[in-house]
C-alpha cells in the first residue's frame, strides 16, 4: 500500500512537472504582453518593462527561474493586480469557491442520490421517468440560466435571498444550489444506473434475507455497489466545483478563482496563470488519487498496483 | 411434531423471451417443527424457486406467484407486504442461497455481514455483535476468525464463503432454515462439521429444516423426511427410509441408481436417466417424466397422474400405482444394496 | 386438475415408453445475437421509440424546417426586429405575438407576416435559425459522442484492462491533459486554424473524451477480475477480444450514461468556443450559442432563449430515455 | 451577517442592507449621504503608474487630485494649483500649489508633483503618452530611451512652486494634467511601502474629495468622505459603497432589489428601461469605427472603402441594435468640444454622409478599377457582445447591399485581436477609441503617418502637415481651421469608417442627485452627489 | 499404469498472495506432482486448501511464485510467445467451480459455447458452429433450445453444464475441471462424468478433477491427490487411497463420506477431526497437519515431512509412515 502511494506520488510529481513546462511553453506562445493595452508605450518602454520583469531573458532561463521560485513556493506577483503576490489572488479567491463548491456538491449529491434511488426502485414508472426528466434537465440546461432565473424569482421578486453579492452566509445559498444542478443530475443519473445493474445481483437477495428493508439494503448494499462510476465521474465535476466556476461566480458577484482564471489567461497575467494552473492541477491530481484509493475502498477486490497477472 | 409451514399448491411462473415458463406447478408440502425435509431433485426442477417463494425474494419484474398459499403457522406469508415479511426474513425464517460465490456483498467485510441481520433482529451493541460474529465464524469452522471477520467475501474461498453465508443464515436462530445447497462447495470433513452444527441448532431450538441437496449421501445423514421434484412437481415425498428403501417413483428410481456406488468397480459406467428434462415453457399433456420413463404408458402421455396414499408420510404421483398398471419392479439396486465402504 | 379416474379406459395402461424414440421438438428462437437481440427488446419500450421517433423528427426538421419560413438564418431586417413569436392558429397556446408589455407587436408595427418563433434584434426568423443550429448542434452531439466512443472507451479499456504501469502512464497523460488549462489550447487554436466545424472537432478532440476514458476504466478495474473473464482467458481470448466482448457490454450501462452528459457539455462547449472566435463564424449560429445569446435577454424575450433551450432538452430527453431503455435492453437481466 | 474574505485586516460591518430580506421594496435606500453603485472590475491598483484601467481611473480621480480638476461642465479649472502662469512663449508654466494635504496629515507639495511624474516614467507607466501628448519636455525622448526620467520637465522650486517645461506650446496642457497621470504622490509614503504601494486600501494616501476606507478584493470598496479635503463642505456624501458586479443582469437584478443606486446597462436591458424615467443615456467621447488596412489589395482603393463606409444604415445600428443613446457618426470629432467662435466642430464641418446607391456605385467603380467582380473581406472582432453584433449587422448588410462582395466574421480574443491590429495583419478591423481630453485633435492624431494609433498604414503627408500644425497652434482659432481642414481631408480619402459615437445608458434611484459623468475618463465624479 | 507418458509435471509450485502489506498467504506451497497422458488425476481436499487456485496456475491464470509447470516439455509457468501461448490455451481448459460468476451474463449461451471456437478458428461458418454449439448442448445434457437464453435464465446445475459444454468446445486435450459437478443432481452428474470419460476414451483426453464428492472422485480418478494447507499429503492410485489411506488426513477424509443410506449413514462412526483449523496465512510449522492429527508426534510439529514413495506410486507425506 505505502510503496504503491509512493510510485504514485513519484509519477504525479512527474505529472505535474510535465504540466508546469507545458503550460509555460504553451502560455509563451499567447499573442501579447502581460501588460494589458500597450497601444501608447514605445518599443523602448516595452522593452524595459520586460527586462524588469525578466521577460527578456530567453524562455529557458525565465522556466528554471520560474521553477526555483516554486520550489520555495513563491508563485509570482500578478501583472494585472499590480503588486499583489499569486499566492494571496489565489488564497484570496479560493475561499468562496470552495465553499460553494462544496455546499453545491454535498446537497447536489444528497439531492441526486434520492432521485435517483427513487428512479432505480421505481424503475419505469411515472416516478422514474419524473426523476429522469428532471436530471436529464439539469445537464442539458446550463447552469447560469437555472442560476438567472434564481436570482430573478427569489432574489428579486420573493426576496428571500439576497440577489447576489458577498455579504453573508445567505448570499452562499443561491450559488450553491445553482452549481448543484449539474450534481444533482450527474450523481441522479449514474446512481440510477448502476442500482439497476446492482439491484439484479444476488447479494441483495441475501441481504433481503437476512430481513434488512429495502431502504437498508439501498444505502448498505446496493448503494456502495453502485458508486464506482459515480465517483468517477464526481472527480473532475468536484475538481472544477471547488476550484470555482466562471458563470455562477459572475452571475451571484461572488470573488472566486474561477472567474479569475478566463481572465488571467485573456490578459496574459502569466504568474496567474502559471499560479492557477498549478493550483488546480494540484487539486485534480490529489482528488483523482483519492478517488483512485477511494475505489480500493469501496470495491475491495480493485487492487490499483497489480496488473492482470 | 407440530405442522408449521404448510405450502399448497404453489404456482410459479416467470416470463422470458420463449414465452411463459411454469417454473412450479402445483407444488405441495409441510414441515413440522424440528424436521429436516429433503428436497432433492434435478436441477432446474425448481428448489431454489420454491425456496425463494417462501421468502418472497422471486425477482419482481419477471415473475409470478400464481397460485398457492405457504401458511407459516397460521399466516399466508403471500399475503404479507414487504414490511411484514422483512421482520419475519432473517429472524423466523432464513435462507443459505445456492450460490456462495455472489451471494456474498463484495463490497462489505463478511463480519458486518453477519452483524447486520442481528443487528437488525436483536437489540445488541455493535460490539456484542462483533464477538457473535466471530463465534458464528468459529461455530462454520472458519480459522482465525478474529482477523477474518474483517476479510472480504473474495478473499475468502468458495467454501469459506459457503460457511459465511450458512453463518449468517443461523444467525438469528430462525424458526425456518431454508438451506439451498448448503454444503456443495465444502469437503467432506467440513460438510460434516457444517451438517452437525446444523443440527445441533435444530436439536436445541427445534428448527425445522429444508435442506435442498444433491447429495443423497447428505440427505441420508440429515433428513426425516423427503421431497422429490421433478420439472416444477414433487412427484414423491416420504419419509428418508421410505424414499431410499421403497422408493415407488421411476423418476426416484433414476435418481438413487445414477450415483457411484463405493463398492462397485469404477469402470462400470453411471446410470444416468435418459433424455433430457421437459421444456416448461410448453403446458404439456400428461406426466411430465413420461417422455424419460421407461416404464411409461399410454395413460402417462395423456393424463398427469395424482398422489397416491402410500403410507402415513409416503406419497407418490405415478400411474404406475394405479391398480390397472402392471406391477414393474424397481431396478436392482434399489432398496437392496447395502453402501458400506 | 382432479380427472375422475373411472373415464380414464383400462387400455391406456399398457407400457408406451417413448424414451429415445421422439425427436425434440425444436421450438426455437432464431439466432440472435446479443445485439440483435437487444434491438429487439428496445423495440418494446415505447419511451425509446417515442424518442427514436422525436428525435427523426427534430433530425427532419433540421434538414428541412429552415425552408419552411422563407427566410434563410442570416436574413436581416431591423424594422422587424424582436418580434415575438405567431403562429395563426396558436395563439391560446402563447403564440400571439403579444410581448412582455403586453402589445401586439404585429399590429403595433403593422406586419402581415408571421414568425412562427419570433425574430431575434437583427429581425432574423428564429424558427429558420433554431432549426439551422439544431443541425450543428446534433452534428456536435454525434462528434462529441464519436470522439467519447472511439477515443475515450479504447483509452479507458486499455488504462483499466492492463493496469499497473501503463495504467499508471495512460492516467497521468489524462491528468496532464486536463491539468493544462484547456482555454490557453483554444487560444492558440484560435491563431492558428480557421474557426469552424474542423477546429471545433480538434479542441473537443483533447479533453472530450477523458470522462469516459476514467469511467471506462473505474468499470474495468472492478470486472477484470471476475471469472467470466478468466473463463474466457483460458480460452485464449486476446485483450481486444475479452475488452470487446466481455469488459465493455458489461459496462455499457456506465458507458452510455457518460455517453449522455457528454453531449450536453460538448453542445455548450461549442457555444463557447464560437463565442471566443473557435467556432462558428456568425451570423451562423448552434442551439448552445442560441441559449447563450437569448439568455441575455431573458426576461424581456424569453422565446429567444426558450426556443432553442426546449430544443436541446427534447433533444437530450429523447437521448436520455432511449439511452436507458438501450440499457436495459443490453442488460439481458432486464428483461420482462 | 459574517465575511467571507480571506483579508484579516477586514474592517468592514455588515451594511445595514447587506443582510438578505433586510428591504426589497423599490426604492429602499440606505440611510445618509450613501450612495451604492457597482463596478465591473477589481481595481487594478491605486498606484497611478501601475493603473490603467477604467476602474482604478474612477477610484483615483475621485480619491487624489491633480493640478488641475475637471469641473461639471467637463472642462479643465484649478485644483491642486491655486495659480497657474504661463511664460510669454507658452513653454514654461508656473503652478502655485494650494494648502492640502494627504490623508496621513502631510501637506501636498510640488515635490509631490515632480516625485510622481519622474517616477512614472522610470517605472514605465503606461500613461507616458499623455506627457508626451502634452508636450512635457523630454518626455518622448525619454519613452524612446533617448534621456533618462531625470531630465523630465518639471521641478519643484519649493514646497509651493512647481514649473513644468514644455517642449513646444501645448493647447491641451490644461485638460492634461486634470488627468490622474498627472497626480502627484507622496514621495516618503510611496518610498516607505515600496512594492505595497497602491495594493491596499491602506497602500496608498488621498488628497481627493474622497478616500478609500475598505477594499476587500473582488468583492468591493468603500469610499468616506475626505475630511481634509480642500473643498470638502462641498462634498455631500459620507460614504459610497461599491460592489465589484461582472455581469449585468445581476447588477440590473440587483438595482431592482434596491441593493444599488445606479448602474449602467445595455442593449437588452435598454429596451426594459428606456420609457423609465430613471433611465438616461450620456454621450462619451468615445467613438467606435471602422480601421481600412489601406495595405490590402481592395481597401488600398479609395472607392471601395467610400462604399464600405456608406453601404450601412448607422441609424439601424444605433437605434436597433446598441439602443443605448450611441450616436450615428458621419465624423470623426464629436460634438465636444466648442471652437472659439462658440460654434461646434460638426456644425463647421457638417456630416460625411452617403447613400446606399453612392455606395454601389463606388463598389462598381472600385471593382472596375480592381479589374475583378467579387471581393471577399475578413471583419476582425473582439469577441465580446457589441463587437459580435456589430460585425453581424454590418455583414448582413454590406453583402445585401454591395454585390460581389463576401464578408467573413473573423472572432479574436481581445489580446489576440490587438497583436493582430498592430501587426496590421486584418482587413477591417472594429476598433474604439476614447481620448483623455475631449480635444478634436485628439481624434485627428491618430492617423498621422507612424502614430501607433494608426495601425493601418494610412498615410498622407498633407494630413500630418495639417496635424502638425494644429498641435503647434496656440490660436484657437487657426487651430481650429487647421482641424475642420484636416478631418474633411480624412474623409476625402475616406479613409476611415466611422461608426457611432458611444454612450452610456444608466437607470438611477431617483434619489440620487447630480451624478456627474464625464464624456472621457474616468467617467464618475461622484465630488457634487447627494442623495436626497 | 506403470510406462505412460508425462503429460504435466509440476515442480515446487508456489502460489503466494500477499494480502496486505505484512500478511502472504501461502495458497498452494511447494507441490510437486506429475499428470500423465490419459489418466483422470483427482484431487481432493478441505476447501481452501489451494485446489483451484493449483489449477488456476496451472492454466496460467496466475503466475506462479515459484517453481516450474512442464507442460509437454516446455515450461509455460512463465512467458510464452503469443503462438505457444495459444496453442496452449487450445490443449488445456478449465471448468470453473462457480457457474454463476463464470459465464458473462451479457452472452447469450451460444455466444459462451462457441467463443472458444471463434477464438482458435475464426474462419469457421455460421452453420458449422451452429450445428456444433447443438452438439455440446446436447453432450451436456441441454438443447439447442436453450442456445438463445442469458445464463440467469438458468438453474446453477443448467449454468454448470454450460460451463462444461464451453471447456469441451475446443477440444483440448487436458481439461483442468474445477469441482464440475458438485452443482448438479445425481442422474445429471453421472451424465457429465459418463460424458467425460467418453470423451477420454474417443480421444485419450487427460483431466484434473477438483471435487470434493468422494465417491465420485473414486469413480472416475486413476489416481488421487490429497492437499492439506497447500501442501500435497497424499497421491496414490485410487484404489490404493480408498482402500489403504496412509496419511491421517486421508483417513479423516474417507470417513466422512456421507453415505446415501440413511440407516448406515447414521449408524456410522467418523473420525472427527479436533483442533481449529490453522490458517493459510500462517501455516503452523513442521507437518501442517499436526495440529489436527490423532497420531501427531512431537517430531510432527518440528519437520516438515517429505512426499515419499511408500508403495509404487503411492506417495505420502507423514512422518507415520515415513518412520517406520
Ligand atoms: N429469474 C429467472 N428467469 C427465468 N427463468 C428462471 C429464473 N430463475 C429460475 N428460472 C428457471 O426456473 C427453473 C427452476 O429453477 P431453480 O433455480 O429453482 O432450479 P433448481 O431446482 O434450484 O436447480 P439447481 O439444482 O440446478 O439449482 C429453471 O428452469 C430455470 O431456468
Ligand atoms: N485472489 C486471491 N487473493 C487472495 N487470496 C486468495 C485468492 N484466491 C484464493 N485465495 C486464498 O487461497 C486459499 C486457497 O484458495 P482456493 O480457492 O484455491 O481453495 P480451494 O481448495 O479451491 O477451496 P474450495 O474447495 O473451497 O474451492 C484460500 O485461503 C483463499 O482464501
Ligand atoms: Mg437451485
Ligand atoms: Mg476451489
Amino acid at each position: 500500500m505505502w510503496r504503491y502511494v509512493f510510485s504514485r506520488l513519484i509519477s504525479v510529481f512527474t505529472a505535474l512537472f510535465i504540466i508546469v513546462t507545458l503550460t509555460f511553453l504553451l502560455m509563451q506562445l499567447l499573442p501579447g504582453t502581460p501588460y494589458g493595452n500597450t497601444d501608447e508605450l514605445t518599443d523602448h518602454q516595452i522593452e524595459l518593462l520586460n527586462q524588469k520583469y525578466g521577460l527578456d531573458q530567453p524562455v529557458a532561463i525565465q522556466y528554471v527561474k520560474y521553477l526555483g521560485n516554486l520550489l520555495q513556493g513563491d508563485l509570482g506577483i500578478s501583472f494585472k493586480y499590480a503588486g499583489r503576490s499569486v499566492n494571496d489572488v489565489i488564497a484570496e479567491r479560493i475561499g468562496p469557491s470552495a465553499l460553494i463548491g462544496f455546499q453545491g456538491l454535498v446537497f447536489g449529491t444528497i439531492v441526486g442520490l434520492l432521485l435517483g434511488i427513487i428512479s432505480a426502485l421505481k424503475h419505469n414508472t411515472f416516478l422514474d421517468y419524473g426523476a429522469v426528466i428532471v436530471a436529464v434537465l439539469g445537464m442539458s440546461i446550463p447552469s447560469f440560466i437555472f442560476a438567472a432565473l434564481m436570482q430573478y424569482y427569489i432574489g428579486v421578486k420573493l426576496g428571500w435571498l439576497p440577489p447576489a453579492l458577498w455579504e453573508g452566509y445567505q448570499n452562499t445559498i443561491m450559488p450553491s444550489i445553482a452549481l448543484s444542478v449539474i450534481v444533482i443530475a450527474t450523481v441522479a443519473r449514474f446512481i440510477r444506473s448502476e442500482m439497476l445493474e446492482v439491484l439484479g445481483q444476488d447479494y441483495v437477495l441475501t441481504s433481503r434475507a437476512k430481513g434488512i428493508s429495502r431502504k437498508k439494503v439501498i444505502v448498505r448494499h446496493v448503494l456502495r455497489n453502485a458508486l464506482i462510476p459515480v465517483l468517477t465521474m464526481l472527480a473532475p465535476l468536484t475538481v472544477n466545483l471547488l476550484t470555482g466556476t466562471l458563470v455562477i461566480e459572475k452571475i451571484f458577484a461572488v470573488p472566486g478563482i474561477g472567474e479569475q482564471f478566463t481572465m488571467s489567461i485573456m490578459l496574459n497575467d502569466y504568474s496567474v496563470i502559471m499560479g492557477i494552473t498549478l493550483f488546480y492541477s494540484v487539486v485534480f491530481i490529489i482528488i483523482i488519487f483519492l478517488v483512485d484509493l477511494l475505489y480500493g475502498v469501496v470495491d475491495p477486490r480493485i487492487r490499483l498496483d497489480g496488473g492482470v497477472q | 411434531m407440530k405442522r408449521f409451514l404448510t405450502v399448497s399448491d404453489l404456482d410459479v411462473s416467470f416470463k422470458t423471451y420463449n414465452g411463459e415458463i411454469n417454473v412450479l406447478r402445483g407444488v405441495s408440502f409441510h414441515l413440522n417443527e424440528g424436521e429436516t425435509l429433503a428436497i432433492v431433485g434435478e436441477s432446474g426442477s425448481g428448489k431454489s424457486v420454491t425456496a425463494k417463494t417462501i421468502m418472497q425474494l422471486l425477482p419482481k419484474q419477471n415473475s409470478s406467484v400464481n397460485k398457492g398459499t405457504v401458511m407459516f403457522r397460521d399466516v399466508n406469508l403471500l399475503e404479507f407486504n414487504e414490511k411484514q415479511m422483512e421482520k419475519i426474513r432473517g429472524s423466523e425464517i432464513s435462507m443459505v442461497f445456492q450460490d456462495p460465490m455472489t451471494s456474498l456483498n463484495p463490497t462489505m467485510s463478511v463480519g458486518k455481514q453477519i452483524m447486520e441481520g442481528l443487528r437488525e433482529h436483536q437489540s445488541i451493541t455493535k460490539k456484542e455483535a462483533l464477538d457473535r460474529a466471530i463465534a458464528l465464524l468459529e461455530m462454520v469452522g472458519i480459522p482465525n476468525a478474529k482477523e477474518r471477520v474483517k476479510e472480504y467475501p473474495h478473499q475468502f474461498s468458495g467454501g469459506m464463503r459457503q460457511r459465511v453465508a450458512i453463518a449468517i443464515a443461523i444467525a438469528c436462530d430462525p424458526k425456518v432454515l431454508l438451506a439451498d445447497e448448503p454444503t456443495t462447495a465444502l469437503d467432506v470433513t467440513i460438510q460434516a462439521q457444517i451438517l452437525e452444527l446444523i443440527k445441533e441448532l435444530q436439536e436445541k431450538l427445534n428448527t425445522g429444516i429444508i435442506l435442498i441437496t444433491h447429495d443423497l449421501g447428505v440427505v441420508a445423514n440429515m433428513a426425516h423426511r423427503v421431497a422429490v421434484m421433478y420439472a416444477g412437481e414433487i412427484i414423491e415425498v416420504g419419509t428418508v427410509e421410505e424414499i431410499f428403501y421403497e422408493p415407488k417413483h421411476p423418476y426416484t428410481w433414476g435418481l438413487l441408481s445414477s450415483m457411484p456406488k463405493l463398492h462397485v468397480e469404477q469402470d462400470e459406467a453411471l446410470v444416468p436417466i435418459a433424455g433430457s428434462p421437459p421444456d416448461l415453457s410448453e403446458v404439456s399433456e400428461g406426466c411430465s417424466f413420461s417422455e424419460r420413463c421407461p416404464y411409461a404408458m399410454k395413460v402417462c402421455h395423456k393424463y398427469s397422474p395424482q398422489p397416491t396414499v402410500l403410507s402415513k408420510h409416503h406419497y407418490a404421483s405415478c400411474w404406475l400405482l394405479d391398480d390397472r398398471a402392471q406391477k414393474v419392479k424397481p431396478p436392482v439396486e434399489i432398496g437392496e444394496v447395502n453402501y458400506g465402504s | 386438475m382432479q380427472q375422475n379416474l373411472d373415464l380414464i379406459s383400462n387400455d391406456l395402461f399398457e407400457p408406451d415408453p417413448v424414451v429415445g424414440k421422439v425427436e425434440k421438438k425444436m421450438k426455437n428462437r432464431p439466432q440472435m445475437s446479443f445485439w440483435k437481440d437487444a434491438w429487439i427488446r428496445l423495440r418494446r419500450n415505447k419511451g425509446a421509440i417515442l424518442s427514436i421517433v422525436i428525435l427523426s423528427i427534430i433530425t427532419i426538421l433540421a434538414v428541412v424546417g429552415p425552408y419552411f419560413s422563407g427566410h434563410t438564418y442570416s436574413e436581416q431586417n431591423v424594422l422587424h426586429s424582436n418580434l415575438p413569436p405567431k403562429i395563426a392558429g396558436l395563439e391560446w397556446l402563447g403564440f400571439n405575438g403579444i410581448d412582455a408589455s403586453g402589445i401586439d407587436q404585429y399590429e403595433a408595427r403593422n406586419l402581415s407576416e408571421n414568425y412562427w418563433f419570433g425574430t431575434d434584434q437583427f429581425g432574423r426568423d428564429i424558427w429558420t435559425r433554431v432549426w439551422e443550429g439544431t443541425k450543428i448542434s446534433l452534428y456536435i452531439a454525434f462528434l462529441a459522442a464519436a470522439l467519447d466512443l472511439i477515443i475515450g472507451v479504447i483509452y479507458g479499456g486499455i488504462s483499466g484492462y492492463f493496469g499497473g504501469r501503463i495504467d499508471n502512464i495512460l492516467q497521468r497523460i489524462i491528468e496532464i491533459l486536463v491539468g493544462i488549462p484547456n482555454l490557453i489550447l483554444i487560444i492558440l487554436f484560435i491563431l492558428i486554424f480557421e474557426p469552424g466545424i474542423i477546429s471545433i472537432t480538434l479542441a473537443m478532440v483533447i479533453t472530450g473524451w477523458v470522462n469516459m476514458a476514467r469511467v471506462v476504466r473505474g468499470q474495468i478495474l472492478q470486472l477484470k477480475g471476475q471469472e467470466f473473464v478468466l473463463a474466457s482467458r483460458t480460452l485464449g481470448a486476446n485483450p481486444l477480444r475479452l475488452i470487446t466482448k466481455h469488459l465493455l457490454p458489461n459496462t455499457l450501462g456506465s458507458i452510455i450514461v457518460t455517453l449522455m452528459f457528454t453531449i450536453p457539455t460538448a453542445i455548450f462547449f461549442e457555444a463557447f468556443l464560437s463565442f471566443i472566435g473557435l467556432g462558428l463564424q456568425p451570423p451562423l449560429a448552434s442551439l448552445g450559442i442560441l441559449v447563450d445569446d437569448g439568455y441575455k435577454s431573458m426576461l424581456l424575450f424569453p422565446y429567444k432563449m426558450i426556443f432553442p433551450a426546449v430544443v436541446i432538452s427534447l433533444i437530450m430527453i429523447c437521448f436520455n430515455v432511449l439511452a436507458d431503455g438501450l440499457r436495459d435492453a443490453l442488460d439481458p437481466k432486464m428483461r420482462k | 451577517a459574517c465575511n467571507f474574505t480571506g483579508s484579516e485586516k477586514t474592517t468592514q460591518q455588515p451594511t445595514e442592507n447587506g443582510d438578505a430580506s433586510a428591504s426589497t421594496d423599490e426604492g429602499s435606500k440606505a440611510q445618509g449621504q450613501v450612495l451604492r453603485v457597482i463596478e465591473e472590475d477589481e481595481i487594478a491598483s491605486l498606484d497611478i503608474v501601475k493603473a490603467h484601467d477604467t476602474v482604478s481611473g474612477v477610484v483615483i480621480s475621485n480619491t487624489m487630485e491633480g493640478l488641475y480638476g475637471i469641473d461639471k461642465n467637463h472642462q479643465p479649472v484649478l485644483a491642486g494649483a491655486s495659480k497657474h502662469e504661463v511664460s510669454e512663449d507658452g513653454l514654461v508654466h508656473t503652478f502655485t500649489i494650494r494648502d492640502n494635504v494627504w490623508s496621513n496629515g502631510d501637506p501636498v507639495t510640488a515635490y509631490d508633483y515632480e516625485y510622481s511624474w519622474k517616477r512614472t516614467f522610470e517605472e514605465v507607466g503606461y500613461y507616458t503618452y499623455s506627457f508626451a501628448n502634452a508636450k512635457i519636455l523630454n518626455a518622448q525622448a525619454i519613452m524612446d530611451g533617448e534621456k533618462s526620467p531625470d531630465e523630465l520637465g518639471i521641478e519643484a522650486k519649493d514646497d509651493k512652486t512647481l514649473v513644468v517645461t514644455l517642449e513646444g506650446p501645448s493647447p491641451l496642457l490644461n485638460y492634461s494634467l486634470a488627468f490622474t497621470a498627472f497626480f502627484p504622490v507622496n514621495q516618503a509614503f510611496v518610498e516607505e511601502v515600496g512594492d505595497a504601494y497602491g495594493t491596499e486600501y491602506d497602500m496608498a494616501l488621498y488628497n481627493g474629495p474622497f478616500m478609500l476606507t475598505d477594499w476587500q478584493h473582488d468583492q468591493g470598496w468603500k469610499y468616506k468622505k475626505n475630511p481634509n479635503y480642500r473643498e470638502a463642505d462641498m462634498v455631500k456624501l459620507e460614504e459610497i459603497n461599491v460592489s465589484v458586479v461582472k455581469d449585468e443582469s445581476t447588477a440590473v437584478n440587483l438595482y431592482e432589489a434596491g441593493k444599488v443606486d445606479l448602474i449602467e446597462v445595455s442593449s437588452a436591458f435598454i429596451d426594459r428601461y428606456k420609457s423609465d424615467p430613471n433611465y438616461s443615456a450620456s454621450v462619451t467621447a468615445g467613438l467606435k469605427f471602422l480601421r481600412f488596412n489601406h495595405n490590402n489589395k481592395f481597401l488600398a482603393n479609395e472607392h471601395i472603402r467610400r462604399a464600405l463606409d456608406m453601404a450601412w444604415e448607422k441609424e439601424s445600428l444605433t437605434d436597433v441594435i446598441l439602443k443605448n443613446g450611441s450616436i450615428p457618426t458621419y465624423f470623426l470629432v464629436p460634438d465636444i468640444a466648442k471652437a472659439p467662435s462658440g460654434e461646434t466642430f460638426r456644425s463647421l464641418n457638417g456630416d460625411f454622409t452617403g447613400t446606399v446607391e453612392e455606395a454601389q456605385k463606388y463598389f462598381k467603380q472600385g471593382l472596375e478599377e480592381l479589374g475583378v467582380d467579387s471581393i471577399e473581406l475578413n471583419v476582425l472582432a473582439a469577441d465580446d457582445t457589441v463587437n459580435r453584433d456589430t460585425a453581424e449587422y454590418l455583414k448582413a448588410e454590406w453583402e445585401k447591399n454591395l454585390d460581389g462582395l463576401t464578408i467573413n466574421i473573423e472572432i479574436q480574443p481581445f489580446q489576440s485581436r490587438l497583436e493582430l491590429e498592430k501587426a496590421i495583419d486584418y482587413d477591417i478591423s472594429l476598433s474604439s477609441y476614447i481620448p483623455s481630453s475631449a480635444d478634436p485633435l485628439n481624434y485627428l492624431d491618430m492617423w498621422v503617418t507612424g502614430k501607433s494609433f494608426n495601425r493601418m498604414d494610412y498615410s498622407n503627408p498633407e494630413y500630418d502637415e495639417l496635424v502638425n500644425r494644429a498641435w503647434n497652434e496656440l490660436d484657437d482659432e487657426k487651430r481650429y481651421d487647421l482641424m475642420l481642414e484636416a478631418e474633411r481631408m480624412l474623409f476625402d480619402d475616406a479613409a476611415i469608417g466611422p461608426m457611432y459615437q458611444d454612450a452610456t445608458a444608466i437607470i438611477r434611484k431617483p434619489y440620487v442627485k447630480d451624478v456627474v459623468h464625464h464624456p472621457t475618463l474616468p467617467q464618475y465624479d461622484y465630488k457634487w452627489v447627494y442623495i436626497e | 499404469m506403470d510406462h505412460k507418458d508425462t503429460l504435466i509435471e509440476i515442480k515446487n509450485v508456489k502460489k503466494h498472495f500477499r494480502l496486505n502489506k505484512r500478511t502472504i498467504l501461502k495458497a498452494v506451497d511447494d507441490v510437486s506432482l506429475k499428470i500423465y497422458k490419459g489418466e483422470t488425476l483427482g484431487v481432493v481436499g478441505e476447501s481452501g486448501c489451494g485446489k483451484s487456485t493449483l489449477g488456476r496456475t496451472i492454466i496460467r491464470l496466475y503466475k506462479p511464485t515459484d517453481g516450474q509447470i512442464i507442460y509437454d516439455k516446455q515450461n509455460v509457468g512463465e512467458r510464452l510467445s503469443k503462438r505457444d501461448e495459444k496453442r496452449f490455451q487450445k490443449r488445456v481448459q478449465m471448468i470453473f467451480q462457480d457457474p454463476y460468476s463464470s459465464l458473462n451474463s451479457r452472452m447469450t449461451v451460444r455466444e459462451i459455447i462457441s467463443e472458444g471456437l471463434v477464438i482458435h478458428e475464426p474462419k469457421l461458418t455460421r452453420a458449422f458452429l451452429e450445428k456444433k454449439v447443438s452438439e455440446l448442448l446436447e453432450l451436456v445434457g441441454l438443447n439447442i433450445n436453450h442456445a438463445n437464453r442469458y445464463p440467469h435464465e438458468f438453474s446453477g446445475g443448467q449454468r454448470q453444464r454450460i460451463g462444461i459444454a464451453r471447456a469441451l468446445a475446443v477440444e483440448p486435450e487436458f481439461i483442468i475441471a474445477d469441482e464440475p459437478i458438485a452443482a448438479l443432481d445425481v442422474s445429471i452428474q453421472s451424465q457429465i462424468v459418463n460424458l467425460l470419460k467418453d470423451l477420454q476414451k474417443e480421444k485419450g483426453l487427460t483431466y484434473m478433477f477438483i471435487a470434493h464428492d468422494l465417491s465420485m472422485v473414486r469413480h472416475i480418478s486413476d489416481r488421487v491427490a490429497v492437499m492439506y494447507l497447500g501442501n500435497l499429503v497424499e497421491l496414490a492410485t485410487s484404489k490404493k487411497l480408498y482402500t489403504n489411506p496412509l496419511h491421517p488426513y486421508t483417513e479423516a477424509l474417507l470417513s466422512a463420506i456421507p453415505i446415501p443410506d440413511p440407516k448406515i449413514e447414521r449408524a456410522r462412526e467418523r473420525i472427527i477431526l479436533k483442533g481449529t483449523i490453522p490458517s493459510p496465512t500462517n501455516p503452523p510449522k513442521g507437518c501442517r497437519f499436526h495440529t489436527r492429527c490423532a497420531y501427531a508426534m512431537k517430531m510432527c510439529a518440528e519437520f516438515t515431512p517429505e512426499l515419499k514413495e511408500i508403495e509404487p506410486h503411492h506417495y505420502v507425506a507423514c512422518h507415520l509412515t515415513t518412520a517406520d
